[in-house]
């Protein structure tokens, strides 16, 4: 079987993709797709302990993450439009009122 | 059960004020809080303690139910009442009625609101002299803190924002501190104790070798730094030189209501806690450094005189003035004597009758002369004949004249301090602070003299008549309790004494 | 006689009375409450004189009626309790007598002038009556300072009772501030007495004159606590830290100043104040503890030498006074330090006797110049009068009885007091305490000035031709003006008789009454123990010139002969149809004695002009140095704030940033310490 | 919309993301781990997810830990969160409530056509406020 770092390493990489997409783009849309790549990089992870381990937990949590993406998802989308509707427009870097 | 139904009222009816509307908000909250004062007075008639509380005394009202249990100390809701905690409920509940009262004129801002955070303030004081947990009395000493600061920033003169939040932070940062240095004291204890009630640790702590190392500091270096941080945190909420700078600016933007209520009740929960915790719980510490804390109390009075003399608003003529009769208070704590002690602790009745009772005054004058300058006004006894003479009245009790409630606290204080036998040079020391009345009778005679005396003088377009009922009979209901004291001080002193003795007598840790 | 005693509260009470009464429904009481405070004082003259009665016939009475603080029982009790014994019955008598008679003459200089504010002005003198009464029959150190402060307030609100002018309530503020300080140092010696005996009793087994009196003799000094002194010292010292509030209460050198000031005041409260009450309280004071003073020879020289410089002092500077209560004020100034000089030279009795004929005669005066000053229509200054003599015959010869006593002329009762005085003084004095001489030759010296200010007041008021129209043609004064003065112009001729010594000693006959009233009482409060104590503590002997005849007749002669001088310059100056003044001839001396010796220049500087450098001082200390770093340490966050808030800017990428930063930051620390990196 | 023209100018801060992944690397690829127990051949891992979903007994072939509250708690925050986008999708117009659903997102479209320079007199009630803080 493929050794846990490997695992690790992929995870690492779609995070810091993910990662990437956050701290380069300006797009909220954009953003909310880097934040799922985010996510996806811990289910990696779950997933690959849950086989080193021999336990389903982690694969449960997977579950888990993947329904409350999607909570996040409604959630940020509607953030998202009433960003766009406050500010017409959906660059986070614009929306800087509640700084101080 | 008393004490908790009273609390409780007493947080409902600030909620009810909450939602009152405005125009009827004042008579509402005065009709509100008559029955915490009639609770309290009915407390006082069935008032059955004796001893101290923190040192095993038999406790009147006391309730003890068990809460949490966090990292192995019990914290519980524990009331009860002695005899020093017995005058300060009365006098929170009375002064805070009074004070609703003198509110109806100068607030018509948001009423409801205002009398609400009175309410909701009284019923945490009320909590901060009954509690005997310190997790609850902790709770409830934060908890004043929050109206204080909306009363002084939202009603506040116009540098109210200045004002309430130098209060808020200077308070909260010796809070902090004195947080620090008790906990500190508690976790030194280890073992010993296994809750965070007062008494348990006040015992503990008077007995010997029961504390023991905290961190790098020995169990002697942990009492006197644990002992310098409440100082500290206390001493600044009653306020000693030189931690006191907070209070002329509060006391100044502060309407008049909440001016009586900080000088006659919060200065009160600094001196209060001074005696609970530094006092009580650590003697020798107190005892060996009598003479610098005397020194602190020395200066307090004639510093706290002298700055009072030079100042032109009446308003912070009261304010530095309470700094030097607090000044009083330490002196005779540091005493360890039944006098000094005993006095000290009605001191802080009787400096809260008297000191809210010319707050009141000024308030009324400045209701209808719109100025509280010293230098702006002349002769205002030709044209408010009633409101001057409680002025005078008031200003003569701050001046210690007998058989006002005044008088009997600083002759107390002052024959107990200049007997003790635990301060060095406590003649000299007593003395000093005693010169304090010459100064006082100076800088009020010469207030007294330019604004009430002489040729009516004061440029107004309009006609100042004498004050309504409503604002004069607080004032007055105000002097007939400073008169009674000071006729029959043993309304209160002999409880006093008899919660303070137990105090002087050393346990076994020294 | 016990039924006496038990109505001895009601003497304080009455008068109190009267002030609630007054001061609550005077407004609408007939007279302003006038009538409610003569009923009142009326009734605590006859009890005050049943009580002396009682005492008369032996009965004494020395009780605890009331405990003001009680204390665990492990410290003392704070109580309050009525002693009446002889001085204090005779004091009783004074005060009820000459309250009531200034409150019938209220009638006439208040009442019938319309003034404005009756009922305070009656309630005032309800107060002010109670509390004197009050002070009069306490029984321990306590109450009697709790009482002589209630004195200086109503002093405060009598002399300030014009409050809608300048000059009132600053003489008010003035003569509060200085009997204040002089308090001060009473309030010092009060609690230092309780510090250090427990009690502060004055009379009885435990009183503190006898603990005292029994710790120096060496017998059984039971628990008193000297601080570390040896005992003589420190009673010397807690009896001079008393005497402080004698000092600024009686207006002994220098805490006089505010007395002149004071005249501010209505004259019936002036007269009442130097009389009666306030001034008086002083003296009484030290008489009533006088078993404590006995004790300490440091202290009697020094009320010896205060009193008598006082006298000389004061007296100087009435001679050239212009208003006529002003001769009046500085008098009674003079006077009291004769008192004084009589208490510190051992002659306790000597000092009572001239206090009760100065009550007589001081009221008398100061009334008479009430009178004289309705006439004048409220004038004061004695350069407009003149001629009055035929224009008010009862007031004149009032008037002259009371100057005749004040001068101390023969057979006046003045005389028989002053010569008093001045004959212990010299007694004591040759007999081995050389310093009541000096004390005793300035007590001499001032009784020349006596008797010169006196008649120039007399003669410039009453003789000579009038000097005005209102002179011309004075405001007539009514019964309750004239009744007042003729009760006490008799009480002056006659008060001296009851204490006749030199007529004794001449003849043998035993008249000296106030002697043997003094020499019985309370056991400890009698002047032969106080001649004891004076004898074996102060070592107070008796010397003479020649025998003890001569030395009277003397030191009577001597004081009769100067007061005559005095009288006679006056005559001679002032008593022409137009006097002139000479007070030019003095020079220099004139300026200095015109501005009172520059007393109250440099008092009021300290009190004004240097307390308020050092609290203006105080003040920019406070706001610049405490607040300021007060202020400085908010202004040091603030800024720092201001500047870290940058970081925080609103944009989420910046914090993504930071925080990935953070984070790598974190892991590079933690790996590196852990050795993740091989 | 946005991420235009300038994108490329915050091309910095990305090398943070790519410095952490350097670290990571560098973490994992000295780590060293256990071979992976697998979950035996024949196992039922779906069943046995299911069976810890709802915590019922030990019954899967795999081991694993009751998880029914936080299967519950998700299932609410799920429901939560469509009512928060709901909510937040919704917006007044002269008082009558306009939902995002209702018109089929055609307002967005229309607006967005205008492009993010139409004039900002328009943005009528939603124009931003900012608010002097205390200094």
């Amino acid at each position: 079987m493929v050794p846990a770092q490997w695992y690790l390493m992929l995870s690492a990489a779609i995070f810091c993709i993910g990662l990437f997409g956050i701290l380069t783009r300006r797009n909220a849309l954009l953003f909310l797709m880097s934040v799922e790549l985010m996510l996806n990089a811990a289910n990696v992870n779950f997933i690959a302990f849950s086989l080193q381990w021999g336990n389903v937990t982690g694969q449960t949590f997977a579950l888990f993450t993947m329904a409350l993406a999607a909570a996040e998802v409604a959630i940020g989308i509607g953030i998202i439009l009433v960003l766009y509707r406050n500010f017409r427009d959906t660059d986070v870097t614009k929306a800087t009122t509640m700084r101080w | 059960m008393i004490i908790e139904a009273l609390i409780a009222y007493t947080f409902v009816a600030a909620l009810a004020t909450f939602l009152a509307p405005d125009e009827r908000a004042g008579q509402v909250a005065f009709l509100l809080s008559l029955v915490p004062v009639v609770g309290s007075l009915y407390m006082w008639g069935q008032y059955d303690a004796t001893g101290n509380a923190l040192l095993g005394g038999d406790l009147a009202f006391e309730t003890t139910i068990e809460w949490l249990r966090v990292a192995g100390y019990t914290l519980s809701w524990h009331v009860g009442v002695d005899g020093i905690s017995m005058p300060l409920i009365v006098l929170t509940t009375v002064l805070t009625t009074l004070s609703i009262v003198s509110a109806w004129t100068p607030i018509t801002d948001r009423a409801s609101q205002f009398y609400g955070l009175m309410l909701f303030m009284e019923a945490n004081l009320l909590g901060v002299f009954t509690a005997l947990d310190f997790f609850l009395w902790f709770v409830f000493w934060e908890a004043v803190l929050v109206p204080m600061y909306f009363l002084i920033g939202v009603w506040g003169g116009p540098r109210r924002k200045y004002a309430a939040i130098k209060f808020f932070v200077y308070t909260n940062v010796a809070s902090l501190v004195m947080f620090i240095g008790f906990i500190a004291l508690v976790f030194g204890l280890g073992d010993s104790v296994s809750s965070l009630s007062l008494p348990e640790i006040a015992q503990a702590l008077r007995q010997e070798g029961t504390l023991g190392q905290f961190g790098a500091l020995t169990p002697e270096a942990l009492r006197a730094v644990a002992f310098a941080a409440m100082f500290f945190g206390f001493g600044v909420k009653v306020p000693i030189v030189p931690v006191h700078t907070w209070l002329p600016d509060a006391h100044v933007e502060a309407p008049t209501p909440v001016s009586v209520m900080l000088a006659g009740v919060l200065l009160k929960m600094g001196t209060y806690a001074l005696l609970r915790f530094n006092f009580t719980m650590l003697p020798d510490v107190a005892q060996t450094y009598a003479v610098p804390i005397a020194a602190i109390a020395v200066i307090s009075v004639i510093y706290g005189a002298f700055l009072a003399m030079a100042q032109q608003d009446l308003k912070r003529i009261v304010a530095y003035s309470s700094v030097s009769s607090m000044g009083y208070v330490i002196l005779g704590l540091i005493a360890y004597t039944e006098y000094g002690v005993g006095g000290a602790t009605f001191q802080m009745v009787a400096h809260g009758l008297i000191s809210g009772l010319l707050f009141m005054t000024v308030g009324v004058i400045y209701n209808a002369t719109h100025t509280r300058m010293v230098g702006d006004m002349s002769g205002l006894a030709d044209r408010m004949p009633i409101t001057s003479g409680i002025l005078v009245a008031g200003a003569f009790g701050y001046m210690g004249l007998p058989l006002m409630a005044g008088f009997a606290a600083e002759f107390f204080i002052f024959v107990g301090s200049f007997e003790s036998a635990v301060l060095p040079f406590a003649p000299v020391f007593t003395a000093a602070a005693m010169f304090g009345i010459v100064i006082v009778a100076g800088y009020f005679l010469f207030a007294m003299q330019r604004t009430l005396f002489g040729p009516f003088r004061l440029e107004t377009d309009y006609e100042i008549t004498s004050a309504p009922v409503h604002d004069t009979l607080p004032l007055a209901v105000l002097l007939l309790c400073i008169i009674a004291l000071g006729v029959a001080p043993e309304l209160f002193f002999g409880m006093i004494t008899d919660a303070v003795t137990p105090i002087l007598n050393a346990g076994g840790g020294f | 006689m016990a039924g006496a005693f038990d109505y001895t509260p009601a003497i304080v009470l009455l008068p109190f009375l009267s002030f609630l009464l007054a001061l609550g429904v005077g407004r609408s009481m007939p007279k302003g409450g006038a009538l409610a405070g003569i009923a009142a004082t009326g009734g605590s003259l006859l009890l005050s004189v049943w009580a002396m009665l009682a005492v008369a016939n032996g009965g004494t009475y020395n009780q605890t009626i009331y405990t003001w603080a009680a204390g665990t029982g492990n410290s003392f009790e704070l109580t309050f309790g009525l002693l009446v014994d002889p001085l204090a019955a005779m004091m009783l008598v004074i005060v009820s007598l000459i309250a009531f008679l200034v409150h019938v003459f209220s009638l006439g200089y208040m009442n019938d002038e319309g003034e404005t504010g009756l009922p305070r002005y009656y309630a005032g003198l309800g107060l002010f009556t109670a509390s004197m009464l009050g002070f009069v029959v306490a029984n321990n150190l306590l109450m009697a300072f709790m009482f002589f402060e209630l004195v200086g307030l109503c002093s405060w609100l009598l002399i300030g009772f014009w409050f809608r002018e300048e000059a009132p309530p600053s003489a008010a503020k003035k003569a509060f501030l200085v009997t204040r300080f002089g308090d001060y140092f009473f309030l010092v010696g009060v609690v230092a007495v309780f510090a250090t005996f427990g009690t502060a009793a004055f009379a009885g087994e435990g009183s503190f004159p006898a603990l005292a009196e029994a710790a120096l003799a060496g017998e059984a000094a039971t628990e008193i606590n000297t601080f570390g002194f040896a005992p003589q010292t420190w009673f010397t010292v807690v009896g001079l830290l008393v005497l402080g509030g004698v000092v600024g209460k009686s207006a002994q050198f220098p805490l006089h100043t505010w007395l002149p000031d004071a005249m501010e005041g209505p004259t019936p409260v002036s007269a009442l104040i130097h009389a009666a009450t306030m001034v008086a309280a002083g003296v009484y004071l030290v008489a009533r503890m006088y078993g404590f003073y006995a004790l300490s020879p440091t202290a009697l020289g020094i009320i010896a030498f205060v009193g008598g410089f006082t006298a000389l002092f004061a007296a100087t500077m009435g001679v050239v006074k212009r208003e006529i209560k002003q001769v009046l004020a500085y008098s009674t100034i003079s006077q009291y330090g004769y008192m004084m000089l009589a208490l510190g030279a051992g002659g306790y009795i000597a000092a009572t006797f001239h206090l009760m004929t100065h009550a007589f005669f001081k009221a008398l005066l100061f009334l008479g110049a009430g009178s004289v000053i309705i006439a004048m229509h409220h004038n004061e200054n004695m350069w407009d009068m003149g001629g009055l003599k035929e224009r008010m015959p009862v007031t004149y010869w009032t008037f002259l009885a009371g100057s005749l006593a004040l001068a101390g002329i023969f057979p006046f009762s003045g005389f028989w007091s002053k010569d008093e005085v001045l004959y212990e003084a010299l007694a004591h004095g040759l007999g081995g305490t050389p310093l009541l001489l000096a004390a005793w030759a300035m007590g001499l010296l001032a009784v020349f000035f006596t008797g010169f200010y006196t008649f120039r007041m007399v003669f410039l008021t009453f003789h000579g031709e009038p000097r005005t129209d209102v002179a011309r043609d004075p405001h007539g004064v009514g019964w309750n003006v004239k009744a007042p003065l003729t009760v006490l112009g008799v009480l002056a001729v006659v008060a001296g008789f009851v204490n006749m010594v030199p007529v004794a000693k001449l003849t043998g006959a035993h008249i000296e009454f106030l002697h043997d009233w003094l020499a019985h009482g309370l056991g400890g409060l009698t002047s032969e123990h106080y001649g004891e104590l004076t004898g074996q503590f102060a070592g107070y002997e008796t010397g003479y010139v020649g025998s003890e005849l001569t030395t009277v007749l003397l030191s009577g002669a001597l004081s009769l002969g100067l007061a005559l001088a005095g009288a006679g310059l006056a005559y001679k100056l002032y008593n022409v149809p137009a006097p002139v003044e000479h007070t030019d001839r003095l020079g220099s001396v004139k300026t200095l004695l015109f501005n009172n010796y520059y007393q109250d220049e440099y008092q009021v500087w300290l009190a004004d002009t240097a307390a308020r450098n050092v609290a203006r001082g105080a003040d920019k200390f406070d706001q610049g140095v405490i607040d300021g770093v007060v202020n400085g340490i908010s202004s040091v966050s603030l800024f720092s704030g201001s500047r870290v808030r940058r970081i925080q800017t609103g944009v989420v990428s910046n914090y993504a940033a930071l925080l990935t930063l953070g984070l790598v930051a974190l892991l590079l620390g933690i790996g590196l310490m852990g050795g993740w990196f091989l | 919309m946005t991420d235009g023209p300038d994108a490329g100018s915050n091309l910095l801060p990305g090398l943070a993301a790519v410095g952490l992944f350097l670290v990571m690397v560098l973490a994992f690829a000295g780590a060293s781990f256990p071979a992976p127990q697998g979950f035996g051949g024949d196992a039922n891992v779906t069943a046995s997810i299911g069976y810890a979903m709802f915590d019922i007994g030990n019954l899967g072939d795999v081991g694993a830990e009751g998880f029914l509250a936080a299967f519950l708690i998700v299932a609410i925050v799920l429901d939560v969160a469509i009512d928060g986008a709901v909510f937040l999708a919704k917006r007044e117009e002269g008082g009558s409530v306009v939902t995002a659903l209702t018109d089929g997102g055609r307002d967005l479209l229309d607006r967005s056509r205008e492009g993010p320079n139409a004039p900002r007199s328009e943005r009528g009630r939603d124009a931003p406020r900012r608010e002097g803080g205390d200094e």
